[in-house]
């Protein structure tokens, strides 16, 4: 089980799923209308660290961050 | 340093408090950037999110760099609420040697806004609106979509 | 804005009062530039001559180059002596957009350097010494030396 | 009659000299060994304003000024 949160302006409710992979997760989250444009748009953190590749092996209590387009100062 | 305050900075307390706290150390030139929220497109203000876990390890990245050039960075950020012409950030550099702090204070900014994890919103009659023209996609972003 | 002062400049004073006076003028960004008598080479300090003069029309032709990408200048600096860990230099950029301000304040302050009347000289046990070895040459210098 | 003023660390009191043109004022001072390091690093301003000519006329009370290497900041 991995946790998944949204952060920013995506107005979601974090989720619990099942999964071994970013790949999974990306199947998991892809199935939420809602969520197209953000996936298409976000970076992914896995336990707070920017990640750049599908293949990271997830283990149960990670934590998986959606960060949208920022805009600081 | 990395500060992070609710509303609005008080400017001119922080810049004095880094300017003495620094002033022993003999760096040669400080140079504070101050961004301040301009009345533009009917604004009341703007509000701003922040993830602090990424925020703090973006900024530790960017203290490491500096100390490799023999200089400092610090930062300050507001969370919420910042009416127009109130300020919410300030980004400053100390370094012995003027070109490494000008140099560094234009690419520490540049990058604060293509990276930090700050989300930015208009105030407009009171509600919240995301700044999403204005917004940056991180570097790696689309990942998930497979698009990138 | 072109203010000179006796001896060191009170830093935080200055940055407060120049910020506060421009606050209401939607400006979104706020660069000064602080520069610091570093303690080195023995020095007890700095002290320096200024004609102020051409530091004016310097500073009216920067004035005038700021206006026209809609950011104002300013300065602050000092006349005679300033010790260690005291401040001689302030310039400031105020513009409504941030990478007009990092590039103005780059230039201003570079052609400060090479350009304004202002000789400096070390302080090494009481007396003054021009730092010859420190200082620049004014564009088309040795005019009448037919050297250029 | 023009007035010669020797700025900054040039150590030396204003001279008042006649003079038509800058060649005239770099022919006199030419004379003085001890400006010869100077004139050759230092700009030159007539009536304050800087100038990159020797055929500036000059009239009677004009200013010329020298400026040697500047280190301000």
């Amino acid at each position: 089980m991995v946790r998944v949160e949204f952060l920013g302006p995506i107005q979601k409710e974090p989720l619990n799923i099942e999964a071994n992979t970013l790949s999974d997760v990306a199947k998991i989250l892809s199935q939420d209308e809602e969520l197209k444009e953000w996936i298409a748009t976000s970076a992914v953190a896995v336990n707070d660290m920017l990640v750049s590749s599908l293949d990271i092996p997830l283990k149960d209590g990670d934590k998986i961050s959606l960060l949208p387009p920022v805009c600081g100062g | 340093m990395l500060e992070l305050y609710k509303g609005a900075l008080d400017v001119p307390v922080i810049l004095k408090r880094w300017y003495e706290e620094e002033a022993p150390n003999n760096y040669g030139a400080y140079i504070p950037f101050v961004g301040t929220v301009r009345a533009e497109d009917g604004i009341e203000g703007l509000s701003f999110d922040i993830y602090e876990p990424i925020l703090q390890s973006w900024f530790r990245a960017w203290e490491q760099k500096a100390n490799d050039k023999g200089a400092k960075v610090v930062m300050a950020h507001s969370i919420g609420d910042v009416m127009v012409h109130e300020s919410s950030y300030i980004a400053a550099v100390f370094s012995p040697k003027r070109r490494v702090a000008l140099e560094l204070i234009d690419e520490y900014v540049e990058d604060f806004k293509a990276s930090a994890p700050i989300w930015k919103y208009d105030i407009i009659d009171n509600k919240r609106i995301y700044a999403k023209e204005r917004s940056t996609q991180i570097k790696g972003s689309g990942l998930l979509g497979g698009i990138q």
